[in-house]
């Protein structure tokens, strides 16, 4: 269900695929990460990273009842305003869906094999990334 | 064996993908850096601060002391910075 | 920003809408509340929606550091797997977007006057809506 | 003076809305429900439990105790159930 893609993605169209014909979600969370005022380049580790957005996505379909969830990044050239990656969650209630929601993207910032470049700097990691992602160990199911 | 650089680790090195043969004494992910450290400045300036290198063997994240076997692939890389 | 309506709701306009010639928006939360095995008839007070929804939105901005939020709700007669009701949150960090999402449902939930009819039965609180609603008092600014 | 009825309400008053003039004696909003229940079985049944009215004066949320004064509307209604 996850994808790796320079071109854009269709929310509605990624949520239409996920609730189709279906009556026992109740609740469906999305996350978009957007540029903001640079011009990034992302790179990633082609194979690991869908090694570790399908870790992810299992860990978190083991901690909450979804029904359904996707993981969608961009890699390539991408200006200020570009969608950079998009998490959908659709559960019975809104609690399942929010919380695997922030779950799945503190996860994938800290450990899915993405990088940014900045020009010509490579954008540095954030400490409170890996603070955001270690508060959920303290949770383990 | 192969080795993958990516992001800054790969244009300190020069290359983003070398196969290279370490000698028997080298057993581990620590021990294959200080190995490759021997190998030139670009080398030395990419291994030089171990606190922000990740290390994956065959696409798993693995601490330095993972013994290495004998892998497909072995990569390191800084920090993930996607999202 | 906010409506209340009958027809359904088109998630990428609403985010287009927000988030159109900015690069100060990093994330974007939507929220959708779909209606799951029954067929339901919303009802509201007209008026007093329009207001509580204002005064709710109000108070996530004074709390997060939003770029902007919409919440829409549908009316009428809505059948299984319709929408029921779109939360969208813009800001420069994720962690904001999020907080103001749940905020903006748990509150929508427990204060705006709109009231669920499955059948002939009126659909009851639930006192897991009051509960959510109320940790966010003692996190008040 | 005007008074809305929503949802469980509305079906038990068998009204959604409608111009009552209270006694002087009415001065806030449980005197108000006192009063109205004095006017029928439909009033009785929909302010039987009063845990699960809420209250509105000019389309504000109030407390039982708040004053009536000379309102445009005055709202009741059961918990609200919405999202």
């Amino acid at each position: 269900m996850n994808h790796v893609q320079t071109e854009d993605f269709d929310i509605n169209a990624e949520i239409a695929a996920l609730t189709k014909g279906r009556s026992d979600i109740g609740a469906v969370v999305t996350f978009s990460g957007l540029v903001r005022d640079v011009t990034l380049t992302l790179e990633h580790y082609a194979g690991m990273t869908e090694r570790e957005l399908g870790k992810i996505e299992a860990e978190a379909q083991t901690r909450w009842a979804l029904q359904a969830c996707v993981i969608i990044h961009r890699i390539g050239a991408l200006k200020p305003g570009d969608n950079i990656v998009l998490v959908i969650t659709a559960s019975a209630h809104r609690q399942d869906a929010f919380e695997a929601a922030e779950f799945l993207m503190d996860y994938l910032k800290t450990r899915a094999p993405f990088w940014k470049r900045e020009g010509e700097d490579w954008v540095e990691a954030k400490a409170s990334d890996d603070k955001a992602a270690a508060r959920w160990q303290a949770r383990k199911p | 064996m192969k080795l993958l650089y990516f992001a800054s680790l790969r244009q300190k090195i020069g290359t983003p993908e070398e196969d290279v043969t370490p000698p028997d004494s080298v057993r581990d992910v620590a021990g294959l850096i200080d190995w490759l450290m021997t190998r030139g400045p670009g080398y030395e300036a990419a291994f030089e601060n171990r606190a922000i290198i990740r290390a994956a063997i065959d696409q798993e994240y693995v601490r330095f002391d993972a013994l290495l076997g004998t892998p497909s692939e072995v990569a390191f890389f800084p920090p993930v910075t996607g999202g």
